[in-house]
């Protein structure tokens, strides 16, 4: 039983699948991207490359900064992401662990990364890293509540706070998933805004701050960053997955495992569709814009829900 | 008469000292000498009468005892007035245009560093084009500086250059 | 009128049109026919008139004479900008540019090119 | 400086910045409060030089004042010699010097475009732009032999003629841009987020463009109707008809704007040239020595007005030549265009003015002194500092080299 779960949670579906998965999404993302824009793109191992290449880089800690911070955020990101990963239902309605409220801690654990960045960037003490920090907290206020409401408004829908019988509830009355789907545009804005995307990847805006937050990481330590940040891309994907597209769950392992990874890569080439669309806006007008036209339509949504979960009572 | 000539003849009109110093070389190509004293108000003239609206650059020569200063001043229809006047080299003072023309600074800057000229007036910040640690008194766009001097050129210890 | 995505439908186009890039190294590419790149150098043709020499910005050619009507030129590539003005002023063609223009080396060393008539033969300029 | 206020250093290395140039800001949070800028970090010595070399020398050193508008500076310069030789220059190359350089303000516009679009964040944008920018590359690359640095031009004339068969060549190329031209004159008007980053930023009015002598683009956006190419006509232009774009948005997405309209007067300009391209000779034969005499020749470069003057002294080297880059006009506007505004659209403030600053800063090459600042680390110290860093971690790199190393001959 103890082997059992070791080997979940760090081999399968734990820290080395996501791991490689991560890598392999960021592939997808790059080279569908790459294809976009009419170029060759990388090539598959690219991922693995950089990791490597950023693994055996020395890592340069500024004076300044706070050491003891500096190095856990990286590590507090990664284990943050992945442990959200673990309550998510994959390609069967119930997940690894579950429990009654799963889906608040998922959506809890998910913004440690962004706490994290934003702690690392702040105690970096670069100019262009507390920027950036800023910048990061400022657009979290801005897409965290909507992509609160855009996947409560399914949960109250299913009268449930865990993931694994939101799924079960869906796969049942699968008509209802349509009714979402505003929902589902939402929260893939507010994750374009999360993975800090084109167009909302002001926080690490290169022509303005360098690369904001991550400015003074170097090394083992942005490696671990840009895994985090990858894995935030499978995790992000794989829960809009199970809260709005949770068809076909119960294929049996394989099927539902090649249904699972195409769910994700759907999303994943959705968001660099997206990417490749826009010019990245300004701070000001990303909050204009979520609260202006994000947050409204995904009130709308969690009432359009609710109404329809006072008729299906009666 | 063309313009030019035109130019030519209200520029002598109001300098008599111009009367010989004024050539019209082609079609939009007006040069005129003059002396250093005159300099303020012919140019004050040029600018606001004769409506020289346009400060293309300000040229510095080195002329061996002088320093010679050239403004390339152009209308919006072309014709380009350029006002040569000399300065000693031993007090190469001028004083600065950018009153007329605030865009004036960046030209005035480079006669300062790269001739040793003085501008009377010129507003403080940073200087251009030469680093902030380039010793004093070393003017490449004068003759008698070479790019072997550099060599030998003495680094100011322990400034550190921001 | 304002369409947010109004790259869309060419950039869903792109995907099944050829990339517009190469895989350079592997891949290589064709230089023009004017293209001014290594330089070539003639020996039997050259007369010791010392044009190109004047004439180079960069003073990357040298001409010698090793012998009675035999010169040899001294091209240093690291110095050399490609202009071709030396073709232009050598008044007996033996100067010529080539399409060749993967020069890099090692070391600068490397970069300095001997042509005369036992180092190149007539049809071929050796590094 | 308020109490919240902090300065940000932009460049001399930064992102934003392709070429060192320093900018210090002031910040007011999101908004900037003031700036300064500290020009001269590409300052080569130029100038200088040029007096110590030949003019045949001068072309190819004068050319290399900047990459993008390489046929700019040397077209200028050998017009200013022309003038004080009184060279009859042949007609035909007059026409094939107007050719390249609209072929070259094509080039340059595509690829502010590009630019600006990366600035933004809009990489496809760059993409797109830089793919079809290609085109007239590979046209610039068929007619002179190189993409950059063309080495079009010499005292009298030009180097290279243009065969017949290239005609058509040319003229399918310019199709295919014009029709491309239009989609991003499509793509700038409609895309919201584009207009969203564009519109409204790096305000300059048009009494300030005047005030503080824009040139180019940045002052024709502004409203002020000034182009050399008219005004002071050089090479062919007194011969061609076309009409000086302006706009009257006079911010970032009117300089856009101006920008993509001038690319379809260029097309037509060089459908003009390619249809009464004259007959004869190239070149004619320039003297060595140039009589002493002095001259100003004034280009319409893609960035703005760009001035040469040269004063010749009877030797066969000049006595004395200065540059002055359209950038140089312009980069005391950015100061002014940036205040008040947003830290995020400072990138795109100064890229719309399209700098260039290895144009601006032409003089002198500081050498690296050891000794000084016990910091600075010279090449072969880094190299072996680095080669030790691997070897405490167990990986030996230093006989790379000797298995590396390439035969002797």
């Amino acid at each position: 039983m103890m082997a059992n779960v070791f080997f979940n949670v760090l081999i399968f579906p734990g820290f080395l699948f996501i791991v490689v998965f991560g890598m392999a999404a960021e592939y997808v993302d790059r080279k569908f991207c790459a294809k976009l824009q009419n170029r060759i793109g990388p090539p598959w191992y690219q991922p693995f490359a950089d990791l490597v290449k950023l693994v055996a880089k020395e890592d340069i800690i500024p004076e300044e900064a706070d050491a003891g911070i500096f190095k856990l955020m990286p590590v507090m990101a990664v284990t943050a992401s992945i442990t959200a990963f673990l309550y998510i239902p994959l390609w069967q309605t119930q997940a690894l662990f579950s429990f009654y409220g799963d889906l608040i801690v998922v959506i809890y654990l998910l913004t440690i990364p962004t706490l994290a960045l934003f702690l690392g960037g702040w105690y970096s003490r670069g100019v262009f890293s507390r920027i950036g920090a800023t910048r990061t907290m400022t657009q979290f206020f801005a897409y965290e509540i909507p992509l609160f409401l855009a996947i409560l408004a399914p949960a109250m829908l299913a009268d449930s706070w865990s993931l694994s019988e939101i799924t079960v509830f869906y796969s049942r009355h699968l008509w209802l998933l349509l009714l979402n789907s505003a929902g589902f545009a939402i929260a893939l804005v507010a994750l374009l805004g999360k993975l800090e995307r084109v167009p909302f990847d002001i926080p690490e805006a290169e022509t303005e701050i360098v690369a904001g937050t991550l400015t003074e990481y170097s090394g083992r330590l942005l490696a671990f960053f840009r895994i985090a940040i990858d894995i935030e891309l499978v995790v992000g994907s794989s829960l809009l997955a199970a809260v709005f597209l949770p068809f076909g769950l119960n294929l049996g392992f394989t099927l539902g495992f090649v249904l699972y990874l195409v769910k994700v890569l759907f999303i994943v080439a959705l968001i660099s569709l997206l990417r490749t669309i826009f010019a990245r806006l300004r701070i000001d007008q990303m909050i204009n814009f979520c609260w202006k036209y994000v947050a409204p339509v995904a009130f709308l949504q969690l009432i359009v829900d609710l109404v329809v979960k006072g008729i299906i009572k009666q | 008469m063309t313009e030019e000539d035109n130019i030519k003849l209200r520029l002598i009109q109001k300098f008599g000292f111009l009367s010989d110093k004024i050539t019209v070389k082609r079609p939009r190509r007006i040069f005129a000498e003059i002396p250093l004293a005159n300099f303020p108000e012919t140019f004050d003239y040029t600018v606001k009468q004769l409506n020289f609206s346009i400060l293309a650059a300000i040229t510095g020569l080195d002329e061996g005892a002088t320093l010679g200063f050239i403004y390339h001043l152009a209308r919006e229809n072309g014709i380009v007035l350029n006002l040569h006047t000399t300065a000693p080299k031993d007090k190469p003072v001028i004083k600065t245009v950018t009153e007329y023309f605030p865009a004036a600074d960046a030209y005035e800057r480079e006669l300062v560093d790269l001739l040793g000229a003085q501008v009377e007036g010129l507003p403080g910040g940073n200087r251009y084009p030469l680093p902030d640690d380039w010793p004093a008194n070393q003017f490449p766009l004068r003759k008698d500086w070479n790019v072997e001097m550099l060599d030998k050129m003495e680094h100011p210890e322990g400034k550190e250059a921001n | 009128m304002i369409k947010p995505g109004k790259m869309m439908i060419q950039v869903l186009q792109s995907l099944f049109k050829k990339p517009a890039t190469t895989l350079y190294p592997f891949v290589k590419t064709e230089m023009p026919d004017k293209f001014r790149g290594k330089l070539k150098y003639y020996p039997e043709r050259c007369i010791g008139c010392m044009l190109c020499v004047k004439d180079c910005p960069s003073d990357a050619i040298v001409i010698k004479k090793i012998g009675e009507k035999k010169f040899q030129a001294e091209i240093n590539l690291a110095r050399c900008i490609s202009c071709g003005q030396c073709v232009d002023s050598c008044p007996k063609d033996a100067l010529e540019t080539t399409k060749e223009f993967e020069l890099a080396k090692l070391n600068r060393e490397q970069l300095k090119v001997v042509c005369n008539e036992e180092t190149c033969s007539s049809s071929e300029t050796k590094t | 400086m308020g109490k919240y206020d902090f300065k940000i250093p932009i460049g001399p290395q930064h992102p934003a910045l392709k070429e060192p140039e320093s900018f210090l800001l002031t910040m007011h949070g999101e908004k900037i409060a003031s700036m300064t800028v500290r020009l001269g970090y590409n300052h080569r010595g130029i100038e200088k030089a040029c007096e110590a070399q030949t003019y045949i020398r001068d072309i190819y050193l004068i050319e290399r004042v900047c990459g993008i508008c390489s046929h700019s500076h040397a077209t200028c310069f050998v017009q200013a010699v022309e003038e004080i030789a009184a060279l009859e220059v042949p007609k035909r190359a007059i026409y094939i010097r107007t050719l390249i350089a609209e072929l070259e303000r094509i080039h340059s516009h595509l690829l502010w475009l590009g630019v600006a679009g990366h600035e933004i964040g809009f990489d496809t944008l760059l993409m797109y732009t830089w793919r079809d920018r290609e085109v007239v590359m590979d046209i610039l690359a068929m007619l002179t032999g190189n993409r950059v640095n063309y080495g079009m031009n010499t005292i009298g004339g030009v180097r290279r003629d243009i065969t017949p068969e290239q005609i058509p060549q040319i003229l399918k190329a310019i199709d295919t841009l014009e029709e491309r031209t239009k989609y991003y004159i499509q793509v700038a008007t409609e895309e919201t987020t584009i207009i969203k980053r564009l519109s409204g930023v790096g305000v300059l009015s048009y009494d300030d463009a005047v005030r503080l002598g824009a040139v180019g683009p940045t002052a024709r956006a502004s409203g002020v109707e000034r182009d050399i190419r008219r005004d002071d006509p050089y090479a062919a232009y007194g011969e061609l008809t076309f009409n000086v774009i302006t706009d009257k948005h006079c911010d970032v997405y009117g300089r856009a704007v101006v920008r993509v309209c001038e690319l379809m007067e260029s097309y037509k300009m060089i459908r003009q040239i390619l249809a009464d391209l004259p007959d004869g000779p190239i070149a004619v034969k320039a003297p060595r020595k140039i009589p002493a005499g002095q001259a100003l020749s004034r280009y319409e470069a893609p960035r703005g007005e760009d001035v040469h003057y040269v004063k010749a002294n009877g030797t066969d080297k000049p006595e004395r030549v200065k540059v002055r880059a359209p950038t140089l006009a312009n980069v005391q506007v950015v100061a002014h265009m940036l205040k008040d505004g947003y830290l995020a659209d400072m990138p795109i403030v100064i890229a719309a003015i399209d700098p260039c600053f290895s144009c601006t800063d032409r003089l002198i090459s500081v050498k690296d002194t050891d000794g000084g600042d016990k910091n600075i680390m010279t090449w072969p110290a880094l190299h072996s500092s680095s080669i030790e860093w691997y070897r405490k971690r167990g990986i030996d790199f230093s006989d790379l080299n000797r298995r590396f190393k390439v035969p002797e001959n």
